[in-house]
């Protein structure tokens, strides 16, 4: 019976998907390579050249915004896995037969677009808006204080847009684990910060790994809420990138600094991946 | 989204009683002090829907009205971006629904030589910044010389989709009882009949939220768009255009009713899809 | 072999001629089924026993169609139908998770195969309706599988695979996933409806005892190839090998050689007054090595030395004493060789027979000892 | 075209493909496809393109055209009144269907969107669009992407168009555009906060307002306040005028005086209370006051201001150009360019339009009336020729080369 068919079958299920990927994944990143290292501008047009300089260019013009970008990633992920890790523990552990509301209730503001909902935050913390302005009137603060354009504002737009990437990994790792487990901890004479620390943090690190995973790389990259809530002082590399595209039409430099921001940004999470002995990166992230 | 609604309810409390009571307690609260969090923005921006705004700057209160909610399409070009948002969304849950299902169903159901390769590709194409991929379809676009529009959205939606849909549907396939597909071919279904009558219905809930994920993808999306959009202008991209000048109030409007639209698909979705008690 | 058409009562239901399966795994080839000749009867409960990983599965398998033998021929009603895909064959399976579709309601599960050979909706509808009574399913039909008990969907499977009326009947460890009591009642449903269809079932099994109870003949397999083919009662009273001793129920094995032989019973001798009475065939002679096996409740156990001259004797040491309930098992250690087991029903006796320590006779008539491998 | 073209070496040499044995080489880790994309480059438009076309260009390209009946018109959001009345009375008026989109948001972005279909010869989707003097306006002619308007067929252009606009230093003559409207960039304040008036540039830099001072991100608009607080004239400046302006620029911004560099957004800050002052625009300081009763002033400094025009071009791809400019000269209709400025208020083209609000005002009454008579009599509106005397034009940039070096000299301080 038609062993041939069965050998071809998977090859035949992937081929259109396949195909669409690396006709619009693949090939556009070699496009893109290519182009970096092309010389020209947009009305006489570009011409491969192998131009090696723009990158070291772009990166020496560009690399305050590289340099703050990554570490606004690194901070939003931290301030996530400590933001979110109680909030998935509770929900894990004491949830109980509500544990699906609690998780639809994380969820729901995301039903809102990811545009929008930046947007509203740019309401709220305006500077005589409703948060700050009655602090104001009351002589809380002083009239010149303020939070957007700030660092602050940026890096709290990134926490908040990210938060379920860390909140949902870390819930299903924690969910996971046995009750019974922790039982036999406690049975076996440790305390309960001691069972948290011995038993439920180790089993809970694939999830705070998933989580960092699918959270550092779209911060760092991230234009929008810097854009929205930040100002020229909080400018990252991502807003560099769109406006060297989509501004200045000036390609070369904008394709050099998009493949040097996910070369570092794949090799800090490979490096990562690393250190944390975790090998099968693709297992957590396809989680 | 779906998957977590899904989650099966166990009742299970697993901390010691005492810590139950004072850690717990202090979590519960902090718990929902980060859901109030996350809810502000949403409730302001459901607010200032019904807000009483004379000119067409919506930034300060100025009384309650609905009459935006009957004027909820007066703006054409608004309107028209949503409509673009939604036939781009549903062109590609449909698209990356049917290439990411079949990709999906052959990394789940078999073993193959490169098989390591597309797993490594749509690693990729999830953990890739949309940034990156914008761009790079971006040139791509520019040096074949393709005029950018709602095609090229819809092509670099479907393209970030896939991988979304490949794996919720692997994950299912995986579970997948195999002797049920062989059942059916021992009481005389072909491999087409089983694969539609069978195996198809089975994997269906895993595709429907495939689809719904790829779907809530696309008409969120707004840095892939803003690269591959060309003239055309999705809801997003509106908004984004819109902002520098003040939103209209219909766009707190549109986004209350989307949001409500989402939170009623997804309910639905998880009550249907509760698993109900057996028999014995 | 006969020419004649499929329905030809004078085939065998299911012919295997020569038929092997090698696996490659790991680069090593693995031989699953190895040169298998085999005929199952029509209408026959037929039962293919062995340990998990003996071939008994693939050997199903292949005759469903789901495995192609590397080599040799499979025979439906004297059809060759080795490379027949297997929704093109007239056997059905039941499946050990029962694998029913679950999708689809019981009705609509038993209702699949009639679909497919298109069955006119009356007649599906007649059919399914009474192999469902057949299988007390009845009232049952709107069920999804997952809101039926585990005998229920148990049920559903096995009218889901009756109602196309195969050739032949393919089970699967079906009773493996239930409870004893319900697996036991399932036991005697089966063999109900086996009788009431009139269809040829084999039936795949690591339980010796459902085995026992329903087959009308078992093939007890190891490593990939029969080692008896029989009916129950010759399988359970005349093991063929060590293996089969060993693997239905439990089997005293004795070790000796043939120091008389008298008409067609040999004597094993093992000392003073303790001998092992043999019935043999003529070919056996003095000094031959032989291997005996003795079921444990065919041997009774007394304090006193036992004073018929045709019995086997045996004396030892009990060593341990376990009460079973409707038995008592005793372990006694003899200088035959290893350990034997005796059963005593507990029918007389409200007593032990003897205690650890105490020295005591085994005796048995010489029809229940089983030369092995002869 | 063809005609004007300096030497065929030259425009070969320019658009070859440069790829040689060592480049290949370099990139051998590449794939075979890669190689043959990376050969391919990205093929450029101008350069062949003269800023002034052929004196038979404008007979070549409208020879055969004709009306379809139709016309897609791409504009900014919020540049007309959402019902498009004038709009509907065009198409009543001439039968041709209007697809109206506010597609265009940034000059920047909107050029990069278009170019690869504009380069590759393709139709963009539309046949009129309202592009800003700058950069980008110089790009699309340089690129020869914009059709030469017959002007014979804009009488109503030639009868009520102010005429100072026919000597725009980016279009001289309208060769390829006539204008939408213009704008003014200069000061907005917040009396309510600033109680002392506001007439100088340098108030910018004025301590008293740190942290509360808005700047453009526009790299062109922002170096135009830099050059002008040095008293200098954008128009004519040179390189080392604008070094010295992004020095001012930064001294302001490392004193901590600048709360941001915004685009359009600059007007929701103002409204906001992010900043107190900030660089403007003429009209939207206006709606602002009128929509949301707002009392923002608007100042053209002493220094001066700028002037800039949004114009009416014509894509040279564009499927229906004739039916295009048709619908451009009917702005020109003294009456539809009186309702257009009652809705955004900006600079109008028209003159006339002035009598022609008033006109419209007396028909109204209460606060209709006044606010209508407010937008007629408004210097931000029909701007007086004193004020027109302190306006100033953008940078005009040679070459392409000019302006990235003054791209390089001005973005850091926006983007750092």
């Amino acid at each position: 019976m038609g062993r041939s068919r069965r050998v071809l079958a998977p090859y035949l299920l992937i081929l259109p998907g396949g195909l669409w990927l690396l006709l619009f994944f693949v090939i556009p990143m070699v496009t893109m390579l290519s182009l970096s290292l092309q010389q020209g501008d947009i009305v006489s047009g570009y011409a491969f050249t192998g131009h090696w300089q723009t990158y070291v260019d772009a990166v020496v013009n560009y690399r305050t915004q590289l340099v703050r970008s990554l570490i606004y990633g690194a901070v939003t992920t931290i301030v996530l896995i400590v933001v979110a890790f109680p909030v998935a523990y509770w929900i894990a552990f004491y949830g109980g037969r509500r544990k699906p509301t609690y998780l639809f209730l994380l969820l729901l503001p995301f039903f809102v677009s990811f545009v929008l909902r930046t947007i509203s935050w740019r309401y709220i913390l305006t500077d005589e808006g409703m948060l700050l302005g009655p602090l104001k009137s009351a002589g809380i603060l002083p009239e010149s204080f303020n939070i957007l354009g700030t660092s602050v504002a940026v890096i709290s737009g990134l926490v908040y847009n990210f938060l379920p990437f860390m909140v949902l990994p870390i819930y299903v790792a924690l969910e996971r684990i046995d009750p019974r487990v922790v039982e036999a901890a406690r049975d076996l004479y440790a305390d309960p910060p001691t069972a948290f620390r011995k038993v439920i943090l180790p089993l809970a690190l694939p999830g705070v790994f998933a989580g960092v995973l699918m959270t550092f790389v779209p911060a760092s990259s991230d234009y929008v809420n810097s854009a929205v809530l930040g100002s020229s002082s909080t400018t990252m590399i991502g807003q560099v990138i769109q406006s060297q595209y989509l501004t200045s039409s000036n390609y070369p430099t904008a394709s050099a600094l998009s493949f040097t921001l996910m070369a570092v940004l794949l090799i800090g999470v490979f490096a990562y991946a690393r250190a944390l002995g975790t090998e099968d990166v693709m297992k957590v992230a396809a989680r | 989204m779906t998957q977590v609604l899904e989650e099966e309810e166990t009742a299970v409390v697993a901390a010691p009683r005492r810590s139950r009571l004072t850690g717990g307690r202090a979590l519960h609260i902090y718990t929902w002090i980060v859901i109030g969090w996350l809810t502000l923005p949403v409730l302001v921006m459901i607010l200032f829907g019904f807000n009483d705004t004379p000119g067409r700057y919506n930034q300060t209160w100025e009384g309650f009205t609905l009459k935006w909610y009957g004027q909820v399409f007066a703006l054409d070009e608004l309107t028209k971006a949503l409509v673009i948002s939604l036939l781009v969304a549903v062109a590609t849950a449909v698209v990356a629904g049917a290439l990411g299902t079949g990709i999906g169903y052959a990394l789940g159901r078999y073993r193959f030589r490169g098989s390591g390769t597309v797993n490594l590709i749509m690693f990729a194409t999830m953990s890739s910044p949309e940034l990156v991929m914008g761009a790079s379809l971006l040139t791509l676009f520019v040096s074949l010389g393709v005029g950018l529009g709602a095609v090229t959205i819809t092509i670099a939606h479907i393209m970030f989709s896939i991988s979304f849909v490949a794996v919720v549907v692997r994950a299912r396939v995986l579970t997948l009882d195999r002797s049920v597909e062989e059942a059916a071919a021992d009481l005389g279904a072909n491999a087409w009949t089983t694969f539609w009558r069978i195996t198809f219905p089975i994997i269906m809930p895993a595709v429907m939220s495939g689809m719904l994920l790829a779907f809530a993808l696309s008409i969120d999306d707004f840095v892939v768009s803003n690269f591959t959009a060309g003239t055309t202008t999705t809801f997003p991209l509106w908004i984004w255009g819109a902002t520098r000048v003040g939103l209209p109030p219909q766009v707190n409007v549109m986004g209350t009713l989307i949001f409500l639209g989402g939170v009623l698909i997804a309910v639905v979705t998880s009550i249907r899809s509760r698993p109900r008690r057996p028999a014995a | 072999m006969t020419t004649g058409v499929d329905q030809d009562p004078g085939h065998p239901a299911i012919e295997l001629a020569g038929v092997h399966k090698d696996y490659l795994s790991h680069g090593e080839t693995v031989q699953a089924v190895r040169r298998m000749d085999l005929s199952i009867a029509q209408g026959e409960f037929f039962s293919l026993l062995g340990p998990s990983g003996c071939g008994k599965t693939t050997t199903m398998r292949m005759i469903a169609g789901f495995e192609e033998p590397t080599g040799g021929t499979v025979f439906l009603d004297g059809r060759d139908v080795t490379r027949v895909s297997p929704n093109k064959r007239d056997v059905n399976m039941v499946f050990q998770s029962y694998a029913l579709f679950p999708h689809l309601t019981a009705y609509q599960n038993v209702a699949f195969g009639l679909e497919r050979k298109k069955v006119d909706k009356a007649e599906i509808r007649r059919r399914a309706g009474e192999i469902m009574e057949i299988v007390s399913l009845t009232g049952m039909e709107k069920r999804a599988p997952r809101e039926m008990s585990g005998g229920q969907q148990q049920r559903v499977a096995l009218a889901r695979a009756l109602v196309n009326r195969p050739r032949a009947l393919l089970l699967d460890e079906p009773l493996g996933a239930l409870d004893l009591k319900l697996r036991q009642q399932m036991q005697v449903e089966l063999k109900r409806i086996q009788r009431e269809v009139g269809i040829t079932f084999v039936y795949v099994t690591h339980d010796q005892g459902e085995a026992l109870t329903m087959s009308d003949r078992i093939a007890v397999m190891e490593a990939g190839r029969i080692d008896q083919l029989g009916t129950p009662r010759e399988i359970y009273e005349r093991p063929a090998t060590r293996f089969v001793a060993g693997f239905i129920g439990t089997s005293n094995l004795l070790d000796g050689t043939v120091e008389s032989v008298s008409g067609d019973v040999a004597v094993l001798s093992y000392g003073e007054g303790e001998r092992v009475l043999v019935p043999v065939s003529a070919a056996t002679g003095v000094g031959d090595a032989l291997e005996v096996s003795v079921r444990p409740e065919k041997i009774d156990l007394a304090q006193d030395a036992p004073t018929g001259a045709g019995l086997s004797v045996l004396s030892g040491v009990v060593t341990e004493v376990v009460y079973h309930g409707t038995s008592t098992n005793y372990t006694v250690k003899t200088s035959a060789g290893p350990d034997l087991v005796i059963f005593d029903q507990n029918a007389y006796s409200a007593e032990d027979l003897a205690g650890p320590g105490d020295r005591v006779y085994l005796s048995w008539s010489p029809q229940h000892s089983y030369p092995i491998g002869v | 075209m063809q005609s004007n073209l300096p030497d065929p070496s030259l425009i070969r040499g320019l658009t070859q493909r440069r790829l040689g044995r060592r480049d290949a080489l370099r990139v051998s880790g590449l794939s075979a496809f890669a190689m043959a994309l990376a050969a391919c480059g990205v093929k450029g438009t101008g350069s062949t393109a003269p800023s002034a076309p052929a004196p038979d260009a404008v007979a070549k390209y409208w020879a055969g055209k004709t009306s379809n009946g139709k016309v897609d018109f791409a504009n900014w959001p919020l540049y007309m009144d959402p019902k498009h009345p004038e709009l509907k009375k065009f198409t009543a008026a001439t039968g041709v269907k209007v697809n109206y989109q506010e597609v265009i948001q940034e000059m920047g972005p909107w050029f990069a969107k278009v170019q690869p279909q504009l380069a590759a010869g393709q139709s963009i989707g539309y046949d009129l669009m309202v592009i800003t003097n700058g950069i980008q306006f110089k790009q699309f002619v340089s690129s020869g992407f914009l059709a030469p308007l017959d002007h014979a067929k804009l009488p109503n252009y030639k009868a009520n168009a102010d005429p100072s606009y026919a000597n725009t230093a980016y279009d001289k003559g309208n060769v390829y555009s006539v204008p939408w409207t213009s704008g003014i960039t200069g000061i907005a304040y917040d009396p309510k906060k600033i109680t002392r008036p506001i007439t100088k540039l340098t108030d910018l830099w004025d301590p008293a307002f740190k942290g509360k001072v808005g700047m453009f991100s526009d790299t062109q608009e922002l170096a135009n306040f830099g050059l002008m607080a040095l008293g200098l004239n954008p128009d004519e400046s040179t390189a080392e005028d604008w070094k010295k302006a992004a020095e001012k620029l930064k001294e302001q911004k490392n004193a901590g005086q600048v709360r941001n560099y915004y685009d359009q957004s600059y007007i929701d800050a103002l409204g906001k209370g992010e900043v107190w002052i900030t660089q403007a625009w003429s009209g939207d300081v206006f709606q602002k006051n009128v929509s949301d009763g707002t009392d923002f002033k608007f100042v053209i400094p002493q220094e001066g201001g700028t002037i800039w025009t949004d114009n009416f071009a014509i894509p040279i791809t564009a499927q229906n150009p004739l039916d295009a400019i048709k619908l451009m000269d009917f702005f020109y209709e003294v009456e539809n360019a009186a309702t257009l400025a009652e809705f955004i208020s900006y600079v109008c083209p028209v003159p006339a339009a002035q009598e022609q609000i008033k006109k419209d005002a007396a028909k109204l009454s209460g606060d209709d009336k006044a606010a209508m008579e407010a937008i007629a009599s408004s210097p931000l509106v029909f701007p007086a020729p004193s004020d027109y005397a302190k306006l100033h034009y953008y940078v005009d940039f040679k070459t392409v080369a000019e302006q990235q070096q003054f791209q390089s000299i001005f973005e850091p301080i926006v983007l750092a």
